[in-house]
């Protein structure tokens, strides 16, 4: 139990710790923050693998009135997974986002802002309360709005504006829906919710939160903010935006439907937001192959992983999460979500390293860069084999368990959207690979520390590990799911 | 009789709100902003709901505004090239009378209202005003990471500037003639904000008022100062600036993680000490909504007058 | 009744806003329409609370809570309008800035 | 009973001299005439709205608050009424859009 | 039930790789010593476990990964026919590797993904499931890709991208198939078939076909086999590596398991593909020759012979009958030895006397006589000439072909015997009855490059003399084919 309040408050404590001193301690403080915080989240993920989900009601106060927060097997998972990124953007942006290298201010916002989208993406895991997850998405766009502003370019911020604009229409769709189902039902606690009869205005307050969510989670159509955003934010800022901030509406969404309002997923809609996410996976895949940037490549890659997690409303939403294979969809899903979430933010921290050894991150300048730099080389070779969803990797795992569960429902376009997505996946990847990978180094390259090449390599191994090791993970992701898994598939 | 004082309040704010989305030149609109702010705290003191008018009228339309005037302006001396003209936009009307439809019919589809009853739970807490009970208490939480919310983007406006200019002074140069009518303003007016804003914030334990509603007031009262050139703006470096900033939600944060250490359970208050502790709790937020609402409003640090 | 009525003027505001944010270019008045977006449902909002004989005190917790989250989001969002117009010279986003 | 008439009385005056204040700011030809209107007709409106409600009062209170917020609102208005002149005295710019 | 053993294999050749990654390029003694430490470690473990097996021991490690998921280690005859291959083959390529790169640059992370790809093989191998078999599968394809694009130049990094542009939808289509199979038959493990009765005949077809394409990019068949004349850009080892042990012996390998432990071979011969599929590994047989024919380069015709010698083993599996499968399953190995010697001797040439053309090789024999005595002994074992191992494999494959009940299968053999014959003999009639050129240099002064290449040869030759003895290859395939297939 304290594990999860300290999951929660250290976060945001270490960031007004680091405004009020002054700027020399930040920088300790901040670290020093962001290892008790990983600390306490994997004693967190302990406690709830052993004793079920931990529930906190804030203030004391029962649900109806007071905010009820649960960490159940799946926000653990999310919580972890988000402490291990943040730990390695801590690491590699010590090096990054230096006074020296980045400048005063940049060196002054990065952190607290770090903390407090860390905190705001903590309390969105484990919140069970509908306006508590609107301030929670509030406070994540903010801070991640100013992380894309942070590197002070024109388009900078012409990109921060327009996340802007999606972010807020984004959060005020999801304040109508939250409004009419507190109207409606009088209480706003997910658990609630779901005991209560439907009201006649849920369909219309679950269809306005959803597509504020899907602007948020820069889904198909509403994902043209993201990559100029992503590509244009500081390389440790945009490794968080992309491994961790839709994840966290994402997540919101899966409440929605399959714990708030499961009775209300009706096939068409579940159909439609699966060919959005399949849509997705193409358009992203297409773009990443036109880009000559490897951080808009690698933007436009998130915008089609994210596609994939979308593939899990038809296999395990509505009347289908009774079947037999609803389960593993929903934990395929779930370990897309944490195995893309460690490889995209060790592909960003590689580039962000090519952009510090020989200043730009076009493909042709890129070239022969392997050869000065072996360590990030195979760090991005590691992580591509993830998001490729290649075996031994996370990503594979997540691959196999939603195509198994494709075809065990009888729809097997979604297994051919997987396997197309994970063609194009290596498609797009290749051409940065090949280009770190040739002899011909046209550029002077200009030293990076091996400790700052280590770190994305770290997250690139945790990603593939997630693969090997997936059997403990999947258990952990059972824990408090609405229906626990049926064994076996 | 009160049903037509209602529709003549709701169609005055029907057409200000209208003249504030169409109307002709952005100054015009931004006017007619401020304008719809006040008259929607009318609607609110309608409505019965006196602490949201009050934060309507003192956030919504003053600080929102003053912070749109002030940016209208300076957009205005930076010879910014004019926006294009733009005609109806049938696919925007057609989606807005969609929302807008299908919230009146939700309306009319709401079943009987369940509200949850404060009243066995509101004397735990000490507090007199319900809308404060729930706000420093039963959603203890939400009002935390609100504050927090109000320092991110804080934080992210100081983002903006140049790093030229990181070390400046906030905000653009005021120069009040020192003798002048806004100079003896700037000094007449403090002391009595002063007074009014700590006043609401005493009272929001117990009638109208509030943390949030006293620091905007207070917020104004420096915000006058400053641009009345009595109150110097405040540097990023200064160590006190920061502090106050931080001083709300730490002394939130930090009661919250006592509680825990105590043994109760998170932003725990326990009623015997729940009324003293949510008042230092209060003064302590609403020096920092004062402080952050002031120096986000004037912006962020800036040296030189926009030059491109 | 008069629930009623300010239920609907609630309800037009967020029309008229979604409206303003669709159609206008110009990012001033956008996070205008915003604010009347979010004013509108708050409006909504309230006269949804207000419905029970006592004036249920929870949406305007609420309430208070989304002004003070929206007057956040418009200063920064402002913020970002001016450093715009001061780097780039615009008032519009940029791919918007000749309407099609 | 003669409580209400004097509301009503005041009240009305009050609503008077807002309506002459509109007419003079609609009417007069250049700023500082419409100033003039503005702050005199509109201040004194106010003062006797803020009487006859004086009236209604059940509290030294409610008094001193409508005193209070008569007093702010002609200090508002004079510094307020000076700076826009001052402002109208240098050259006007063109109004955009 | 010792779990322990197949798992020190794969860690035998797993942990040099994870190694030699960080060891600095000048440490060249540290790095030779893991590596050939590593292929005696495995060659020992090998040898222990074939003398425990034939006493009845069985071994079996699983490790699960998710429901339905579990990569499972179990060794079978048929692995450790392939392992045995792989390991003899790996041990003398490691030597032959080092002689061959000397000093080079990027020496720790060439033999890191060297061994890691003998690691995948063994893997491979070793697996007991269909899922198992696909991650080491794949783990082949990615660690080979560094190994052709070794020297990073623009031919090489083509030939990589030309061999992952087959190797990725192949594999795509392979988990296709295996998820399709599985979502019907559950988890299918390698110890008993599984019952396909739950599909109807033509999904199972269509899951065949996919299977076929997915081992078939590996097992070169033809329109799948373009990658390989193109990876000849790699360095000698590398495509020795490949083409004899690795990657196209997993495909074939890929192949035998498809056919007799996913389907058995009774559903196949009652679905009716096992004869397209012999036809076009008929095809791919006559096609590669003809190919190989028209090739200058030394290196390109080995490498369109290999992609006709793999088609008998898939030719052999696909003829259901036993004979054809002994013919095949022992072509495994002669094949293996025979091509490893002439890629060996290949790259001698390279080497030592900068011959890559053809037409250079006049008078070879004589300034390299060593060389060209084993070049010209695994050219006739390839031609099939009777005491040797290629005429072993043919004349099993002939005897299965009748068994079976498809004369053609003669027909193919004998059109492929001569081929074989003409674009092989030349090159011995260049060697040792030509002339050699003035200016023509080569020397035999690197023992360490020769030697491997004599022991291959002679294993080539010996396996071919005592195939009658029951440890011999031929003996041992038909234990396989007894124990494990029975008629």
């Amino acid at each position: 139990m304290t594990a999860l309040v300290i999951v929660l408050a250290l976060p945001l404590a270490g960031a007004l710790a680091v405004i009020a001193l002054p700027v020399r301690a930040a920088v300790p403080v901040a670290l020093s923050a962001t290892a008790l915080t990983a600390l306490s989240a994997l004693v967190l993920a302990a406690s709830v693998w052993q004793g079920g989900p931990v529930t906190l009601m804030v203030g004391g106060w029962q649900p109806p009135l007071g905010i009820a927060l649960q960490a159940d097997g799946l926000a653990a998972a999310l919580i972890v997974m988000s402490a291990l990124v943040v730990g390695a953007v801590a690491m590699a942006a010590w090096f990054e986002m230096a006074a020296a290298r980045a400048g005063p201010r940049a060196a002054f916002g990065f952190w607290p802002l770090m903390l407090l989208l860390w905190g705001a993406l903590n309390a969105v895991y484990v919140s069970r309360d509908l306006f508590n997850l609107y301030v929670g998405l509030e406070l994540l766009s903010l801070a991640a709005v100013a992380l894309v502003a942070i590197s002070g370019t024109a388009q900078a911020l012409v990109a921060a504006l327009r996340y802007m604009i999606f972010a807020l229409a984004g959060s005020l769709l999801y304040l109508a829906g939250v409004v009419l189902v507190y109207a409606g039902h009088g209480t706003l606690d997910i658990g609630l919710l779901s005991a209560r009869s439907p009201a006649p205005g849920d369909a219309l307050a679950l269809g306005l939160m959803t597509a504020g969510l899907l602007a948020k989670t820069a889904l198909f159509p509403f994902h043209v903010w993201l990559p100029p955003a992503h590509a244009s934010a500081p390389a440790p800022a945009s490794a968080l935006l992309s491994a961790l901030v839709p994840k966290a509406s994402f997540l919101i969404l899966i409440r929605l439907w399959f714990e708030a309002m499961p009775e209300l997923a009706s096939t068409a809609a579940l159909l439609m937001l699966a060919g959005l996410g399949a849509i997705a996976v193409i358009w992203g895949g297409v773009l990443a192959l036109v880009q000559s940037r490897l951080k808009l490549i690698v933007a436009y890659s998130t915008v089609a992983q994210l596609g994939y997690m979308f593939l899990v409303f038809p296999l395990a939403g509505g009347d289908g999460s009774a079947q037999p294979w609803a389960a593993g969809a929903w934990t395929g899903a779930m370990f897309q979500a944490l195995s893309h979430g460690l490889a995209k933010a060790a592909m960003f921290l590689v580039a962000g390293i090519c952009i510090a050894a020989v200043g730009s991150d076009r493909l042709g300048d890129l070239r022969g860069l392997a050869r000065a730099l072996p360590m990030t080389g195979f760090a991005f070779a590691l992580a591509a084999i993830t998001l490729m969803g290649l075996p031994p990797s996370g990503g594979f795992t997540a691959k196999y368990l939603l195509m198994t569960s494709a075809f065990a429902a009888g729809q097997w376009p979604w297994a051919l959207v997987l396997a197309g997505g994970g063609l194009l996946a290596a498609a797009y990847l290749y051409r940065p690979l090949a280009a770190l990978f040739t002899r011909d180094a046209r550029l002077p390259v200009h030293p990076v520390a091996r400790a700052w090449q280590g770190v994305p390599l770290a997250l690139a191994a945790l990603a593939v590990l997630l693969g090997l090791l997936s059997a403990a993970p999947f258990d952990l992701l059972q824990i408090g799911r609405p229906e626990p898994a049926v064994e076996g598939l | 009789m009160s049903l037509a004082l209602d529709l003549a309040l709701c169609g005055l704010i029907l057409c200000v709100a209208l003249g504030a989305v169409v109307g002709r030149g952005v100054f015009r609109s931004v006017i007619f902003f401020i304008t719809y702010g006040l008259l929607l705290a009318i609607g609110w003191a309608r409505l019965g709901a006196k602490d949201v008018a009050l934060a309507e009228a003192a956030i919504g339309a003053g600080l929102t505004g003053v912070l749109l005037l002030t940016a209208h302006g300076r957009l205005r001396r930076m010879s910014v090239e004019r926006a294009p003209r733009v005609g109806p936009n049938p696919m925007a009307a057609t989606t807005g009378i969609a929302v807008a439809l299908a919230l009146g019919w939700a309306w009319f589809a709401l079943p009987a209202p369940t509200a949850p009853d404060l009243a066995a739970a509101l004397p735990l807490t000490g507090m007199g005003n319900p809308v404060t009970g729930v706000l420093l208490h039963f959603r203890a939480w939400d009002t935390l990471l609100e504050s927090i919310v109000l320092l991110a983007a804080l934080l992210g406006v100081w983002m903006l500037a140049r790093d030229v200019d990181w070390h400046a002074p906030l905000g653009l140069r005021y120069h009040a003639r020192p003798g002048g009518v806004l100079a003896s303003f700037g000094r007449l007016l403090p002391p009595i904000g002063l007074s009014f804003g700590s006043y609401l914030v005493w009272a929001g334990a117990d009638g109208t008022g509030g943390a949030f509603q006293g620091g905007t007031v207070l917020a104004a009262v420096v915000l006058v100062a400053m641009m009345a050139g009595v109150l110097p703006p405040p540097r990023v470096a200064q160590g006190g600036l920061r502090a106050a900033l931080v001083v709300g939600p730490g002394v939130f944060l930090l009661s919250g993680l006592l509680a825990v250490a105590l043994g109760m359970g998170f932003l725990t208050l326990p009623p015997a000490v729940a009324k003293p502790a949510t008042l230092i709790i209060e003064v302590a937020l609403t020096v920092s909504i004062a402080v952050t609402l002031a120096v986000l409003v004037i912006g962020p640090p800036d040296d030189k007058e926009p030059v491109r | 009744m008069s629930l009623t009525v300010f239920a609907m003027t609630g309800a037009s505001l967020v029309g008229l806003g979604i409206y303003g944010l669709l159609a206008l270019p110009q990012l001033l008045r956008r996070i205008i329409s915003f604010n009347l977006i979010g004013s509108g449902l708050f409006l909504f909002l309230g006269a949804a609370g207000a419905r029970g004989e006592a004036v249920d005190a929870v949406p305007q917790a609420l309430i208070i809570t989304g002004i003070v989250v929206a007057l956040a989001a418009s200063a920064l969002a402002v913020g970002l309008v001016v450093a715009l117009a001061r780097r780039s010279g615009l008032v519009v986003l940029p791919d918007e800035a000749n309407p099609r | 009973m003669v409580t209400d008439l004097a509301t009503y009385a005041l009240t009305g005056l009050g609503l008077v001299f807002f309506w002459a204040g509109t007419i003079g700011l609609i009417r007069f030809p250049d700023t500082f005439s419409r100033l003039h209107a503005l702050t005199k007709a509109d201040n004194l409106g106010l003062g006797f709205i803020a009487l006859g409600l004086a009236f209604q009062a059940d509290g030294w209170a409610t008094l001193a608050m409508l005193a209070l917020i008569w007093m702010l609102a002609l200090l508002a208005a004079g510094t307020v009424a000076q700076l826009v002149a001052r402002a109208a005295l240098s050259p006007p710019e063109e109004d955009e859009e | 039930m010792n779990a322990a053993l197949p798992v020190l294999i794969l860690l035998s050749s797993l942990v040099p790789a994870g190694v030699t990654f960080f060891l600095a390029q000048d440490s060249h003694t540290l790095r030779n010593t893991l590596n050939l430490g590593g292929a005696v470690v495995k060659l020992g473990l090998i040898i222990w476990m074939l003398f425990a097996v034939a006493g009845g021991a069985s071994y079996e490690a699983s490790l699960p990964l998710a429901p339905g998921l579990v990569m499972l280690l179990r060794v079978d005859a048929l692995a450790l026919l392939f392992i045995s291959l792989s390991a003899t083959l790996w041990f003398l390529t490691t030597i032959y590797a080092i002689a061959y790169f000397g000093t080079k640059a990027e020496l720790s992370r060439f033999f890191g993904f060297f061994s890691l790809c003998v690691a995948a093989t063994t893997g491979l191998a070793l697996s007991g499931s269909l899922i198992s078999f696909f991650i080491f599968f794949e783990l082949l394809t990615l660690s080979t890709w560094p190994l052709v694009a070794h020297k990073q130049d623009k031919p090489s990094l083509s030939a990589a991208r030309v061999y992952l542009a087959y190797a990725l939808p192949g594999s795509a289509a392979l988990l296709w198939a295996i998820i399709w199979l599985e979502s019907a038959t559950g988890p299918v493990l390698f110890t008993e078939p599984p019952d396909l009765s739950a599909l109807d005949p033509g999904a199972l077809r269509g899951i065949f076909a996919l299977f076929i394409i997915g081992v078939g990019v590996k097992a070169a068949l033809v329109p799948l086999h373009g990658w390989l004349p193109a990876d000849m850009a790699a360095p000698a080892p590398v495509s020795a590596l490949l083409h004899a042990v690795a990657v196209v012996k997993a495909g074939a390998f890929g192949v035998v398991r498809v056919i007799y432990d996913v389907f058995g071979a009774s559903n196949v011969a009652a679905l009716g593909v096992g004869e397209p599929l012999a036809i076009l590994a008929s095809v791919t047989i006559v096609w590669g020759s003809v190919r190989a024919l028209q090739q200058d380069e030394i290196k390109k015709r080995l490498a369109f012979s290999t992609v006709s010698q793999v088609s008998y083993i898939v030719l052999g599996a696909a003829l259901a009958s036993p004979l054809a499968m002994i013919g095949g399953l022992v072509h495994l190995i002669h094949q293996g030895l025979m091509k490893i010697t002439m890629f060996f001797c290949a790259g001698i040439y390279d080497e030592r006397a900068g011959v890559r053309k053809i037409t250079e090789l006049n008078g070879m024999g004589a300034r390299m006589p060593w060389t060209s005595v084993c070049f010209s002994l695994g050219a006739m074992g390839m031609i099939g000439l009777p005491p040797l191992a290629g005429f072993v494999s043919k004349f099993y494959l002939g005897l299965g072909g009748l068994e079976a009940g498809a004369p053609w299968v003669l027909g193919v053999l004998v059109a492929s015997t001569l081929l074989n014959a003409a674009y092989f003999l030349p090159l011995l009639y260049r060697l040792w009855f030509l002339p050699a050129a003035e200016d023509a240099r080569g020397d035999e002064r690197a023992p360490a490059l020769v030697v491997p290449a004599v022991v291959t040869a002679t294993a080539a030759l010996g396996v071919g003399l005592l195939a009658a003895s029951p440890i011999s290859p031929l003996g041992w395939a038909t234990l396989i084919v007894a124990r494990e297939y029975g008629p």
